[in-house]
């Protein structure tokens, strides 16, 4: 058994789990405090390169998050471990959690003494011996993506980028996914020695008061939306009177296209176990409960896991630190329902009922879980506590706007270069964002618009790309910060039909407690539906706006309340499309599958066959000119033939053309 | 006096409709153009081939003022046709509405056309110069309808009455009530009969109707009818309803959307006028004893009003007596008279009822129970070349009494509200 | 006690009193359907919103005053928003008021009137049982198409309902209302060149054709 | 009431299905999870015994049963093929692919497992893989998954192809 950082070091170290020692975390990296002995400060700095270059000298790391997986990084990583006993490789095979950089899926890292650091991206299994032939005994990174530092000491090195030079990267203010990517989200080792745990020990010297302080100091507010202040939050529950009081930590991250929490609690879950417990600390809580997306069970896993490590070693439990503060997390699995993400219907779901939002007031600071006070912060909000508690309040502020500080992830998704998520200071421009970050839309196709926020978001046109990225501008474009999921509509989407996706989404999700979510949003899909389908009317804009209005106010809770954003915000920035949907009964965007045929360019057919074979009504046949033609009158417009061509000889149109 | 006169009234005041009158005196002859310038409405038309139990419903529509005479005219023409028979307490209890609608409907004519004989000229003046007498006509009035409403529920277009059927629930206490109400108004209508006589002065004293002839219903018991079978004409002629196209021939005339009515080419007249005159012998006795105390002139068409007044306070007695007998007919407490479907038989059938304005005709052809022809004939098509043969007489005779013209055209327009406020029944 | 001013009167209550219940007490009609006390914490039909001085809307059957407060509840954009929301609940209720036997004291009927909102038959106001149902009798009764808002006079005063107020033109409940003509044994044409009397022009009338042809030509 | 009585098609659970589950209405939740884990949908009988467990009223388990998408009332199929509807995914063509799947399995409306219950189309939420959309995730009968990125009908096609000569081979 190799010693391992969160060892004592020796016998006279005074720390146990049954007497923990309030310096326990600062004396891993600076240590040891109690006593002097160079050997055993000896053994932590080894150790600490260790981690950094493997016990060889010499380490892969293979990302093991849901998106690298989805991209074939179980494959890879056998093949790295594979390739390693065939070669021979003096190195260790280490997994970690992913930097959000989805185009570069799956990717490897390679590091060794005297090496620099580098990043390989889009790695298939086959290249594996390859790339580390290249790298472990060539000695060269020419192949690689990216370097994480120059040594000149290998081959090819004038040929790849810094990574911190790659504008998606350099823009990036990676300030709560500092660890993601860079360290093994299964080890509290490799986070205590990235500086972990050491805004729980401050907040045990401050005492929850001065924590909360410190935390209404930095001015964070919760990113899971609303933007409430967090200290703000924690105060309130803190006031309360009655006991016991909760904290809950919600990782029930609904929004399609974001997953910055997911990211986050694959990377770094103990981040936010640290969070939570300092939450805990701070309102006087002695349970915490994590709350996560039924679709998303790695992440529960990896909280899981973080929340057995982290009991393991004292860090949740009895007397945590010798702080005298009791307190333990248990991590519950969603059973998958958006809803969950309102806060009033997750504490129902962990009550184990159905989750039903109710009204608030009462707030859940004041009445939450088993109708005790209850503090619910999203992960990302708390990772930024923990965050915010070891570096300093000033720190966190000195980025961000006047009324927003800090930073905030972002997940940058559709039609885009570079697909990922991204921390940026608040206040960043949406063009910076798309642009600057993500590489912009990839060739021929321009950005039409921007929906920020998930499905309650709004859409943005791609006229008001330069809004700078905070609560009060968002809101007052018509669109929401939400969870921070960005995504980027090209011109060959319809605004309508995209509204009308987003309805189909929210009043599938609809808790069905309230009239105006449960009704006005079906309602409301209807009329678009007719819409598309070229039936509507220009009265139906009028009853749809006042529906939406009606929706807004109306609604318990915030599904209802923002449900209809997608669709006043298109109505208000994309007007010409309803229009000529519902004058010309025409789809600019050639979506709408009512509005559109299609047809065959016998000019561009090579007759290869693959539409007819494809087809699933039967509707394409061969001409007598050899070429192939669709039956207007069988096709179902399904759009196979279009996506099989592999000429583009199948093209659509729309209404008189 | 000028040779020649040339007036016109372009809209009568005070009536509902739209009537205008043209006088054109040339030497000798003077014409009076009564002209009903409503446009037409097509009610005989848009019934054709729709089942004939629907007429009376559509039927009532063409007189929101006495909308029971046309609902109750056309259900005895629809039974007539379709050979059904009404239970005798339906029969009672329509004869009840039928009556109401007169009584109301009369008194309300009664008030409308006073001020024309008390100089006040119209109600609002006449409310302000007899208020006492005003509230008390008023009162009268509300009880009226309040009693109406016990009978058939709602007043206007009542849905109570149908084809052998009366829907409405009918209990014993409030046929009683009914019977004391109507009581009350009879005796309190000849109470006031005193004070009325003073302020009713006489129009056109003197003025005598140029065409005395006139039509009632034959009645066929010794009392004042509502319904009958047979139409009498005041020369004795009785002729059965189904008959009653050999006699009475209707025209179509070049001045006005409305047709007009002959008896034998000639001009006859209906009303409670010519009705007081032909049912004298069965009024009670105070009703005949009203007649003297109000000076009422049979001649004159202007007493007509005066009239309606002895015939109003004559039948709230008779309805009050009707009732209290209906009552006593009625074990106890509700009694149901709503029949339900009447079979579709083929037939034709003439009704006839005695409308507030004089005497009522429908006449419908029915095959397997829809209505093939529908013919309908109001009093203020059979007044209406009255009123104009009328008028002449009254122009020439105003004239040669050296009145002047503006006079000449309140008297004509005073005479028309004499026979009648309600002029749309005429373009059905 | 607290001092609770809703649309100008102040009355005083217990602290911890809902919204809704200080509105009783003031004298002030707040619409509600879904809370039940005891039974149901409310929230749901979002009918009795208030809304505070500043704009924020609260169901008044949730919230509870602790502190002195004020609250509108007779605002046109509460009312339309009330409206509006009414006619959403009732997109989703079958509207059998034939058959029902709660309709002489259907919430949902008042609310219809009070928030005039079309849609809801005659038969919502028709004093007659279901069993007495005139149709029962084979009297063509248009009660289950027409709009209601009469109350009911032909069908109070013993006639039946011939449709003057025009037609519901909701086609999923024609649909319903045609069958049950049909299964009563009344000819689905009969029962159209009744209507027609009345709604030959009424907006209407061809969804009701429409409707009645469908339904007429099923077997 | 039929389909909610009548346990004749399931067995019986084993006994350690609930194991470290708290027996309080809290844990209605995990122990509907057991029991889909156990047949992969929730039985009536399944749903009876997993309220009794945790100590609350059928009505309520079955309520919560039927409003979490993850819980299925009904059988589904050997495959069970997850389309993602998130926006990314929808934006770039899993409404087609979707409309492919169904047609090209034969599902009528309203159905979600062929009828030889080998395939279940369903739309699931966002799995937040938007890189790499459209994505399908396929659940395999071992229970591991496979994640298809960039999906279009033609690689959906060879994938349903490939189970079903997969099975046919294993028939053998």
């Amino acid at each position: 058994m190799t010693w391992i950082l969160l060892d004592r070091c020796c016998e006279k170290c005074t720390h146990s789990l049954e007497n923990p020692c309030p310096d326990y975390i600062e004396c891993r990296l600076s240590g040891p405090l109690c006593h002097d002995d160079e050997r055993c400060r000896e053994l932590r700095r080894r150790r600490l390169e260790e981690l950094r270059y493997g016990e060889k000298g010499a380490k892969i790391k293979v990302p093991m998050a849901s998106c690298t997986l989805a991209m074939g990084a179980e494959a890879v990583y056998r093949a790295v471990e594979d390739s390693v006993k065939k070669m021979g490789l003096e190195a260790t095979v280490a997994i970690s959690g992913c930097y959000g950089l989805d185009f570069i899926d799956p990717w490897l890292e390679l590091s060794a003494k005297g090496m620099p650091t580098a990043i390989y991206a889009n790695v298939k299994p086959s290249d594996v011996p390859r790339i580390l032939e290249e790298y472990f005994v060539k000695r060269d990174v020419g192949g690689a993506f990216a370097l994480k530092e120059k040594t000149g000491a290998a081959k090819g090195e004038d040929k790849v980028p810094l990574l911190s030079e790659l504008g998606f990267w350099a823009k990036q203010y990676r300030w709560v996914s500092r660890n993601c990517g860079v360290v093994n989200p299964e080890s509290l080792e490799e986070y205590v020695a990235s500086g972990g745990y050491r805004g729980l020990s401050r907040a045990f010297k401050l005492g929850p008061e001065a924590t909360i302080e410190e935390i209404l100091k930095s001015g964070l507010r919760g990113r899971g939306g609303a933007g409430f202040p967090a200290g703000m939050k924690w105060r309130i529950t803190r006031q309360q009177k009655a006991t016991p009081k909760y904290v809950i930590a919600n990782a029930d991250e609904g929004d399609p296209g974001a997953f910055m929490n997911r990211l986050l609690a694959e990377s770094d879950p103990f981040r936010i176990i640290e969070g939570l417990t300092i939450a805990g600390y701070a309102v006087g809580a002695n349970q915490g409960y994590v709350f996560v997306r039924a679709e998303k069970p790695l992440m529960a896993k990896r909280l899981q896991k973080a929340v057995e490590e982290a009991r393991r070693y004292g860090l949740l439990g009895k007397n945590i630190l010798g702080s005298g503060f009791d307190f333990d997390i248990e991590v519950i699995l969603s059973a998958g329902a958006f809803v969950c993400g309102e806060e009033t219907a997750m504490i129902a779901a962990i009550e184990g009922k159905r989750a039903w939002p109710r009204q608030r007031p009462p707030y859940p600071a004041e009445k939450g879980l088993w109708g005790k006070p209850t503090a619910i912060n999203n992960v990302e909000t708390l990772a930024h506590a923990a965050t915010i508690m070891a570096e300093g309040a000033e720190k966190f502020a000195a980025v961000g706007t006047e009324k927003t500080k800090g930073t905030k992830m972002f997940c940058v998704t559709g039609a885009v270069k570079r697909v990922g998520a991204y921390e940026v200071p608040i206040g960043t421009s949406i063009r910076t964002l798309v642009e600057e970050l993500a590489g912009g839309p990839p060739e021929g196709v321009r950005v039409k618009a921007v929906q920020v926020g998930g499905p309650s978001g709004g859409c943005i046109p791609a006229s008001l790309l330069d809004l700078p990225l905070d609560y009060e501008t968002l809101q007052s474009a018509g669109a929401i910060m939400g969870s921070g999921g960005i995504v980027v509509i090209g011109d060959e989407n319809c605004m309508v039909d995209v509204a009308k996706f987003f309805l189909t989404f929210t009043s599938a999700e609809s808790c069905g407690k309230c009239i105006p979510c449960r009704v006005g949003l079906r309602v409301m899909w209807s009329i678009l539906d007719k819409i598309t389908r070229g039936e509507g009317t220009e009265e139906d804009l009028q009853v749809l706006r006042q529906l939406a209005e009606t929706v807004r106010s109306a609604s318990l809770c915030a599904l209802g309340g923002t449900a209809p954003n997608p669709v006043l915000s298109t109505l208000r920035y994309f007007m010409d499309e309803y229009l000529a949907h519902i004058r010309e009964k025409r789809c600019p965007a050639l979506v709408c599958r009512a509005l559109i045929t299609y047809r065959i360019d016998e000019e561009r057919c090579i007759a290869c066959g693959q539409c007819a074979l494809n087809c699933p009504a039967s509707a394409i046949s061969k001409t007598e000119g050899g070429k192939y033609r669709i039956d207007e009158s069988v096709c179902v417009k399904c759009g196979v033939c279009y996506a099989v061509c592999p000429v583009k000889a199948v093209y659509k149109v729309s209404g008189a053309g | 006096m000028a040779e020649a006169l040339k007036l016109t009234i372009e809209e009568v005041p005070a009536v509902a409709g739209k009537v205008s009158v043209r006088i054109e005196k040339d030497r000798a002859t003077v014409r009076v153009d009564f002209g009903v310038t409503q446009d037409p409405r097509f009610f005989e038309r848009f019934l054709k081939g729709r089942p004939a139990v629907y007429a009376p419903h559509v039927m009532s529509r063409i007189c929101g003022v006495c909308s029971v005479v046309h609902l109750t005219c056309s259900i005895e023409a629809v039974e007539k046709a379709l050979g059904v028979e009404p239970k005798p307490e339906v029969k009672a209890l329509r004869e009840l509405a039928k009556g109401f609608e007169n009584v109301q409907n009369n008194f309300v004519h009664v008030l409308m056309a006073l001020p024309d004989y008390t100089g006040d000229g119209n109600v609002v003046q006449f409310s302000k110069s007899h208020p006492q007498l005003f509230a008390r006509m008023m009162d009268i009035n509300r009880r009226i309808l309040e009693a109406y409403r016990r009978i058939c529920g709602r007043f206007i277009h009542t849905p109570s009455l149908g084809v052998a059927s009366h829907g409405k629930p009918i209990t014993k206490s409030e046929l009683e009530y009914v019977g004391r109400e109507m009581a009350r108004v009879s005796k309190e209508l000849y109470e006031l009969a005193g004070s009325l006589a003073e302020i009713w002065k006489p129009i056109a004293q003197g003025f005598e109707d140029p065409a005395p002839t006139y039509c009632v219903l034959k009645p066929p018991r010794e009392e004042f009818p509502m319904f009958s079978n047979e139409l009498a004409f005041s020369d004795g002629f009785v002729v059965s309803a189904e008959r009653y196209g050999e006699v009475i021939e209707e025209r179509k005339l070049p001045h006005s959307n409305a047709k007009i009515a002959l008896y034998r080419g000639k001009p006859f007249y209906v009303g409670s006028r010519a009705r007081m005159q032909a049912y004298f012998t069965l009024l009670a006795s105070e009703a005949r004893e009203l007649i003297k105390t109000l000076g009422v002139d049979f001649s004159n068409p202007f007493d007509n009003v005066k009239a309606q007044y002895v015939e109003v306070a004559h039948l709230s007695g008779l309805l009050a007596e009707k009732s209290l007998e209906l009552a006593s007919r009625i074990r106890s407490g509700v009694a149901f008279f709503h029949e339900g479907t009447v079979p579709a038989k083929s037939g034709e059938g003439v009704g006839l009822a005695t409308a507030p304005r004089g005497v009522l005709i429908h006449h419908y052809r029915v095959r397997d129970g829809k209505l093939e022809y529908a013919n309908v004939i109001t009093p203020t098509v059979m007044n209406a070349r009255h009123v104009e043969v009328a008028g002449e007489a009254l122009v020439s005779w105003a004239l040669s009494k050296g009145v002047d013209e503006a006079r000449v055209k309140d008297l004509v327009a005073a005479l028309v509200r004499a026979y009648d406020p309600c002029l749309p029944c005429a373009v059905h | 006690m607290v001092k609770v001013k809703i649309d100008g009167r102040v009355v005083e209550v217990e602290p911890g009193t809902t919204v809704l219940e200080a509105a009783e007490k003031a004298g002030v009609e707040i619409p509600r359907l879904c809370v039940v006390p005891g039974l149901y914490e409310g929230s749901s039909c979002r009918l009795c919103l208030v809304k505070t001085p500043a704009g924020r809307l609260f169901p008044s059957c949730n919230y509870r005053v602790y502190r002195d407060e004020e609250f509108l509840a007779s605002t046109p954009d509460l009312w339309e928003m009330r409206r509006v929301n009414f006619e959403l609940l009732l997109k989703f209720h079958r509207i059998e008021c034939w058959a029902c036997e709660r309709k002489s004291s259907c919430p949902l009927v008042e609310l219809s009137k009070e928030l005039l909102v079309d849609g809801i038959p005659v038969c919502s106001e028709c004093p007659l049982p279901p069993n007495e149902c005139l149709l029962l009798k084979g009297e063509l009764c248009l009660g289950m198409i027409a709009q209601s808002g009469c109350n009911a006079e032909c069908l109070v005063s013993g006639g039946e309902c011939w449709g003057c107020r025009g037609p519901i033109t909701r086609e999923d409940l024609l649909e319903r209302a045609f069958a049950r003509y049909k299964e009563l044994g009344f000819d689905v044409k009969d029962v159209v060149s009744k209507a027609e009397i009345y709604w030959n022009s009424a907006p209407g009338f061809a969804t009701v054709k429409k409707v009645a042809e469908r339904v007429g030509s099923r077997g | 009431m039929g389909k909610l009585e009548g346990s004749d098609e399931v067995g019986v659970l084993p006994d350690k299905v609930f194991e470290g589950v708290p027996k309080a209405s809290y844990g209605l939740l995990e122990a509907l999870r057991r029991v889909q884990a156990v047949y992969g949908y929730l039985p009536p009988e399944g749903i009876r015994r997993a309220a009794e467990y945790v100590g609350v009223p059928f009505a309520q388990a079955y309520g919560v049963a039927t409003f979490y998408h993850q819980y299925s009332l009904e059988p589904i199929g050997k495959y069970r093929i997850l389309v993602c509807m998130g926006t990314a995914c929808h934006l770039r063509g899993n409404s087609l692919n979707i409309e492919f799947l169904r047609t090209f399995l034969g599902l009528k409306a309203g159905r979600k497992t062929t009828e030889d219950r080998m395939f279940s189309v369903e739309e699931a939420r966002c799995f937040g893989c938007c890189g790499l959309a459209p994505v399908v995730v396929v659940q395999k009968p071992d229970g591991s998954n496979e994640i298809v990125g960039r999906a279009n009908p033609r690689t959906l096609r060879a994938l349903i192809e490939r189970y079903r000569r997969q099975e046919r081979g294993g028939a053998k």
